[in-house]
């Protein structure tokens, strides 16, 4: 009911959508972060994530299963985010949920990515013509 | 005691290396192993925040510390 | 910017999730609705969707065209939705949408399919063991 | 002046046919029209709720309507 994953691969985002599927599950949300071409008004080159991965996959399981408790007619739920180096347009992350009505698919996907930024141990630097910036690091 | 303490993003980088391996006393704290690496390593004061995870799990402030915790530094996260 | 469709063919939903895809947007949302095995209690067999299909593409630009108003952000939306016989488990409804910040692509895609159900001109019968009902017809 | 008028999805069922052609006293408005409607087909005052399109657009009450037109007859949407 539950699939969580952290790859260096890129991710199939049509399986993720797949994966969600259920008979009884008449509404699917979908959230896809990709990486745009620029952050705070610099063009950006490429990134790059680092993960603590034993407790991003804790944590993104722990998120999961919150929304699950939060919202009990979520049918299945998978989140996907990738490592390493992205460039341009590169999918970052999947969130896919469904729920038999549409309301709640909704707001369990976006309780997700939104607790997802907030707790889940995975570092983005972007990469610019002129330098580098760890994302949030700073004030 | 002896903690091994994995870092990560910025954190890795203000150390220099993915792995600190340091002498605390017994009982140490989560806050008092931050106050430790906050002035040997004063860069770390300037970042939005800097949590200690033990074992996959955010510590509280008053977590105690014991040799055989996965311990971790992290600093602010930047995923999705 | 603005694509739509009334198809009487199975939707092609990674199709659909490529058709919104932008360097400049991070952020997409998709809503993706199926036919599900029950309806208020009845097991439902197959269902049949009939559109008046000039005023359905028009009022459907038309909710597209207001989300853009209302978000001016969006960078591009599209809204495909099947006519015809469908089984459980079937696509009857997609709309994705990129945005370059994610709380809006939620905020658009929701305005956009619930809109949609108030407006669009496509009527759906539900075929049960034992009968047949167009939905929300009667009070 | 003669309306055609195209039906749909339960008030097609209701009347029996996919099209219908009304006389009707020039200037009828959609009000109009639902009224002589309801009168001839009393089941389609049953439904939840009844719309005139003029052109692809949802009418006002008292939207005037012409031959040229195309005219529809809405019951309750229950598409995505």
């Amino acid at each position: 009911m539950i699939h969580i994953d952290l790859t260096d691969q890129p991710i199939a985002v049509a399986d993720a959508l797949r994966s969600v599927e259920a008979d009884g599950a008449g509404a699917i949300n979908t959230f896809i972060g990709t990486v745009r071409n620029q952050s705070t008004g610099r063009a950006v080159i490429r990134l790059e994530y680092e993960a603590y991965d034993s407790m991003a996959l804790h944590q993104l399981r722990k998120v999961a299963e919150q929304a699950v408790a939060q919202w009990p007619m979520l049918q299945k739920v998978t989140v996907i985010h990738r490592k390493g180096t992205l460039h341009i347009g590169d999918v970052a992350v999947v969130v896919a949920v469904s729920t038999p009505h549409r309301a709640e698919s909704f707001a369990a996907c976006q309780y997700i990515i939104d607790t997802l930024k907030q707790v889940v141990t995975i570092w983005k630097k972007e990469f610019y013509q002129d330098g580098d910036v760890w994302v949030a690091a700073h004030p | 005691m002896h903690l091994n303490i994995a870092l990560f993003g910025i954190a890795r980088e203000i150390v220099g290396q993915p792995t600190l391996e340091i002498d605390a006393p017994a009982g140490q704290s989560a806050r008092g192993l931050l106050a430790e690496l906050h002035a040997r390593y004063p860069a770390l004061a300037a970042l939005s925040s800097l949590a200690v995870a033990v074992n996959n799990e955010y510590a509280a402030d008053d977590t105690p510390l014991h040799e055989r915790d996965e311990i971790a530094l992290i600093p602010p996260v930047s995923g999705g």
